[in-house]
């Protein structure tokens, strides 16, 4: 039982931090905000350098063969720095996704793409009433030749419009099905939707009979609720691993300043109100490592408890998140609340996760179902 | 106690009502000239500066009389007049403060919005410790000559006036050191830049003063009172808008429960998720406590007393419910909260934000934020009520004991 | 409009202040915790005097003719000495009930009897499931013969070892109807449940084939749900104001303690974390004094939103009242543990009602039904 | 990282499963003689003092085998050993501090309980400020001469000994003056009276010593240096409950589970209303997210290293959690959740609280009170974290700088 990180784990998170310190300052933050694409292919190709972009893949798809507590040190590192990219969207939703529930043949192709950084990927896995249960999705995909054509609307598609392939679920003749689109395709109309964190990019996506092969389907058709189910945890411990990271910006911002800045005649950090807010900080940034390492690891570890922890994980760091960072601005003050100042970067950057892959609410339900069923 | 309005009220009420459905702007106000336009038909119908001595053009109504206007306004969703600082805090100041020729020569143009006025109090390094302003005031014989930097300065890119707070004494206590005055905005040694924020707008700018010139006619009250002066102004606005804030939340709310039963969840619309309705309830019991608290507010506002340093009970509580509120509104609507941009239709906010700015869920839920802040962050407004409502003593402090932290 | 006490109701609240702080010390309240009845019965006689048991009757019936205004200044200060004995019960659940509902012929007999001080009363709205819907009421009244028996369980029935008179909800074959039991009948039995609060006192009540004549009825038959419904409503907002008079004494307490109690060589009261505390022990004091007189108004005064107070009331004083008197505890430290230290009557008074006459969820529940239902 | 347990492990947990099954006590302890012979049982063992060096009668085990023993008494809710100041606290301290004469003299005795202890630390004016305690040892010579009086001194009516702090020196700072000894109990110059707590029973006493008599042989450590033992001592219990006490929240929550089984609301059992899932999830997740903290804590330890300042996180984090999940639990469960008498089986705890005694909801909920109280407040575990973690520079007091508050 050993709940530290191993050697390599400290050197991989520590080369993240130097290289994301480098290469993903604020200054390239702000620069993408204003960017029609969002991201920076420079960065993307030095990523895939790095091998970031297969971490988590097989060897023998150009991944490093690493698990979940290596991708979640990685995300902590990006949401740290704020990242702003598909990094999330190609590695977890499209790279995982695959992992989960792909033919040799569509891993071979897309794994090794996006490690080399050739291609992008997402999932759209939000629809008009944001129900994250994959039995609520509502895109239909009836039968056409050997194919099917997919219908319906998609919302919140993270990346979609730097997508090679999208992962779409659909409700086909069969069942629930998980079908590779081409965000390229006819019939697919992308509408951009602009959230307060500029880092992260959104499309509506409508797809109006949009053509697929039978080479299309991850998985066999209508077996996808467990591939979604089994992806959605995924997502959900990740994302929380960048929230993590964009907490702990927001705690460290927090504490440096109450150091230097002085009211009253004194440093704001010897105040009580100050300094009791920073120590409840530390104590949900401290709380939501455990709940986001432990969850990575039982995941990668095939553990018992493994999809409650994720939805522990998921539940608790939403929280905590909104706490430190929210708590980071009153400690700032006003100055807290410019936009010249790095603190909304990351602030922003939580908040825009907190929603997605499950909200506080859908977890603590299946934490609950969970619980009361293995009694 | 009746909490039953009277019947001059109601008429009252009803008169403010029809008066802003027939002149309510029809089109959206987008430039500041409309903004004025809207602002002089305020004026002309007697809703500006209600509470002013009428022989500076103000209406010597009630505070009942001024909050019932206001919460109209609301109620109707008006856009707001301009001048706000102008209206809300330099006027008062100059109605209690300044001598009749000041009063004479400024209130009038403030009321009909021919000078617009901003406010010239926080510092970079003078925020919640207000005292510790650093700009100065030296005197030349017949003029001042100010040196300092300010911020959170809101209308300032518009202001032709600005009301100064700048030290003119450093040698002896820090509160006792400072002076108020009027600045005249247009002159070379003021340079006006605006200050972007979080919602990506700039509602504030700072203000650097080079060498700017004060006439020795625009100084308030006497020298080393302005950090007095400062004190009364703070709170002349509470009863005015006591019941508008609520309206504004209990239209935020509405437009919340709509989206609520726009979206739907496991075959059912939202609103009937027993969780949606626990918040849903849970806000609007806060809302209206609000509203309750006005009323006691407007009680001793219409018998002539100031709630003094319960208006910190006032600022602390709404602030913080603002930024409970919010979170929870941004739980309902999902991801929907966030956006700026491509927000279907029935998952806009569609009324004014706080601020009086048409505006997204997003930009609300940002601005929530800043509520806790400015103006006494909630941090001191509890000090304030610790010590001056609760009489707990007072913390010992470095520029107190005279240690050093 | 006015939202301030008359002359009238200050005098009511410094006579009722003045009395109690004579009669009802702390040493008396931990005297009745030790008498096998509960309460006294000779301050019972001097409240008949002063005329606060029949405050709010008509009085034609011996009663005051005062409002809810004035009967929940008198019960904050009830709360605040944690009064014990069943003046609540009398007064608001028998008294309030018989108002609502009762023939003049009952009124004329239960009214002037409690407020002479010589008989005493109680409701019985809770069952083993602790629904306060009173559709939920699963105790049944067959007829029998002109009148009906009554069978069923209540649990939580306040002060029914000194009730005369119990109201007591059940299914008649006319729909749910409320029956005056004498707690003395064949057929009843009463067996102690002993909550934290040991000035309160409550029963479990079972009614086995319970004889009552057709006198006993109170109202229609088959139509008690709406006076069950406006009883619980006033139950709601007089407790609260109890628990309003609770929360305030924990408060002085605690202030008065931060004053003079030191550490590290100065008054606690001096660190942000004890003073912060206190404000916002006193914002929340004072927002529920607003939202219990403000009900309590618009309950006498019949206004629209008055049902729609009344669980704002509830919902928003059960959690100020749980901050305030939990905070109280803290901010004393290990004093405030201690049986000794008077602290803990008025914490466990507010929490013994926390749960009474409506949660706060079910009141949370009725508000959005008000409110979504009025747009 | 690799949280999977150990087969050495897992074989030591089966193996004290086993045992613990095999031995656990028929019927309910009630007499101070039944604990004492369980405690025995326990001892005889090796299930106590296994941290302690063999020569003294401990069982050198690591710490994990420590916490595993701890978890699985508190899974087949165990009665807890008697003597838990010794085992936790006093014994511990002689450990580290001791001379090897004193180390053969007590810690058998403790782990046998024998002798039984307790610790006499706190006093009515010294609670969160330890360091301005008052009680005296003056040095006679021979022996010292103890006056004052302690408080919140558990196991006080039953202990033969006592871990006393008192002051040796009356003029070197505060911290500085202070000396640990050990303390005769039994003597004249001792008198234990109950104190009765808020929960209706007296697990504490008051202490007052009236030139009780000290030998020199008593002294722990040097003169001086009481403060610093003190401090070592907090926290030596941090490991060894850390997996007990998440183990006893999971038996709670499973009563509350099945209690909200029983209940109906709406004609459906009370655990399907969505509220009340909403509530059973969260905390669970919390209690999980303890016990993921535990396994980084016992990490630690394994390791050799000491969590320092960390166990202020710790404690913040337990009892903050407990205090919640006892205001949740009486949510789910309404009065029923109150009762000291009275209440249905099914509406009962029976299973230990947080302290060892079995108890009721009510018991549990108010004894949640305590723990942000007791051993170093929430405030002051705040202040550690601030300062000692975070680096945040010391407030400003008025013991420090010397001003008067």
């Amino acid at each position: 039982m050993n709940f530290s990180f191993s050697d390599d784990q400290i050197l991989l998170k520590n080369s993240v931090r130097a290289a994301l310190d480098e290469q993903c300052k604020p200054e390239h933050v702000r620069a993408m905000f204003d960017d029609p694409k969002g991201y920076s292919a420079e960065l993307w190709g030095e990523m895939a350098k790095l091998g970031w972009l297969g971490l988590p893949f097989p060897e023998e798809q150009g991944g490093a063969g690493l698990g979940l507590v290596e991708l979640a040190l990685l995300l902590e590192e990006m949401g740290r720095a704020a990242y702003p990219g598909p990094f999330f969207t190609t590695v977890v939703l499209g790279g995982l996704g695959l992992m989960l529930g792909g033919s040799a043949a569509q891993k071979d192709k897309w794994l090794s793409a996006f490690a080399s950084g050739k291609a992008r990927a997402t999932a759209a896995l939000l629809e008009e009433h944001l129900d994250w249960d994959p039995a609520a999705t509502a895109a239909t995909a009836p039968k056409a030749g050997s194919g099917w054509t997919l219908s319906g609307l998609k919302r919140f598609v993270p990346w979609a419009h730097t997508a090679d392939v999208v992962l779409v679920p659909a409700r086909s003749p069969e069942g629930l099905s998980l079908f590779l689109v081409d965000p390229k395709s006819p019939g697919v109309t992308l509408t951009p939707m602009v959230g307060i964190d500029l880092g992260s990019r959104w499309s509506e996506m409508r797809l109006d009979k949009v053509a697929v092969g039978v080479d299309a389907i991850l998985g066999r058709p209508g077996a996808a609720g467990p591939v979604v189910e089994a992806l959605l945890r995924r997502a959900a411990v990740m994302s929380s691993a960048e929230m993590l990271g964009a907490a702990r910006r927001c705690l460290d911002m927090s504490v440096e300043y109450a150091k230097v800045r002085e009211q009253f005649g004194q440093p704001i950090g010897s105040y009580q109100a100050i300094r009791h807010r920073c120590a409840e900080m530390l104590l949900e940034a401290e709380n939501a490592h455990a709940a986001v390492y432990y969850a990575a690891w039982a995941l990668t570890a095939g553990a018992e408890d493994a999809a409650v922890a994720a939805s522990i994980c998921k539940s608790y760091v939403n929280e905590a998140a909104r706490k430190v960072c929210g708590d980071a601005i009153q400690v700032h003050g006003g100055i807290g609340f410019t936009w010249e100042y790095d603190l909304h970067l990351y602030m922003k950057r939580a908040k825009g996760l907190e929603p997605l892959y499950g909200d506080t609410e859908y977890h603590r339900e299946l934490i609950t179902r969970h619980v009361t069923s293995s009694r | 106690m009746d909490l039953n309005y009277t019947p001059e009220d109601i008429a009252f009420r009803k008169q403010a009502r029809t008066w802003i459905e027939q002149n309510l702007p029809k089109k959206e106000i987008r430039t500041l000239e409309d903004r004025l336009a809207w602002h002089r038909k305020l004026f002309d119908a007697g809703y500006l500066g209600m509470g002013w001595p009428k022989e500076y053009g103000g209406g010597g109504a009630r505070p009942m009389e001024q909050a019932v206007v206001a919460d109209e306004m609301a109620r109707a969703n008006a856009p707001a007049p301009t001048n706000s600082l102008g209206l809300g805090i330099v006027g008062p100041t100059i109605v209690v403060h300044g001598t009749d020729a000041q009063k004479r020569r400024y209130l009038k143009k403030i009321l009909s919005a021919e000078e617009l006025w901003c406010q010239l109090y926080s510092e970079p390094n003078a925020g919640s410790d207000l005292a510790a302003l650093r700009t100065s005031a030296v005197d030349q014989g017949d003029h001042f000559l100010v040196n300092g930097q300010k911020i959170w300065t809101s209308a300032g890119a518009i202001a032709d006036w600005g009301l100064l707070l700048a030290r003119t004494d450093t040698k002896v206590a820090k509160h006792k050191g400072i002076s108020c005055f009027l600045m005249n905005m247009r002159q070379p040694g003021v340079d006006v830049r605006p200050l972007k924020q979080i919602t990506g707008s700039s509602e504030f700018c700072e203000v650097y003063m080079t060498n700017a010139r004060d006439e020795k006619s625009y100084q308030i009250g006497k020298l080393g009172e302005g950090w007095a002066i400062a004190q009364t102004t703070l709170g002349y606005e509470l009863g005015g808008r006591a019941l508008a804030r609520i309206t504004n939340y209990a239209s935020q709310h509405s437009r919340l429960v709509e989206a609520a039963k726009r979206m739907r969840r496991h075959g059912k619309p939202l609103i009937e998720d027993p969780l949606v309705r626990q918040k849903l309830g849970r806000i609007w019991a806060e809302i209206e406590v609000e509203r309750y608290q006005a009323l006691r507010t407007l009680t001793l506002l219409e018998r002539g007393e100031h709630p003094g340093a319960g208006g910190s009970l006032t600022k602390l509580s709404y602030s913080e419910l603002e930024k409970r509120f919010m979170e929870l509104a941004l739980e309902i609507l999902g991801p929907y909260g966030q956006l700026t941009e491509g927000a279907p239709k029935e998952f806009q906010l569609e009324i004014d934000t706080a601020v009086g700015e048409r505006g997204s869920w997003a930009y609300a839920y940002l601005w929530s934020r800043a509520g806790t802040i400015y103006a006494g962050s909630s941090e001191i407004q509890k000090n304030v009520i610790g010590e001056r409502i609760l009489g707990l003593p007072k913390e010992t402090r470095a520029d107190r004991v005279g240690g050093k932290a």
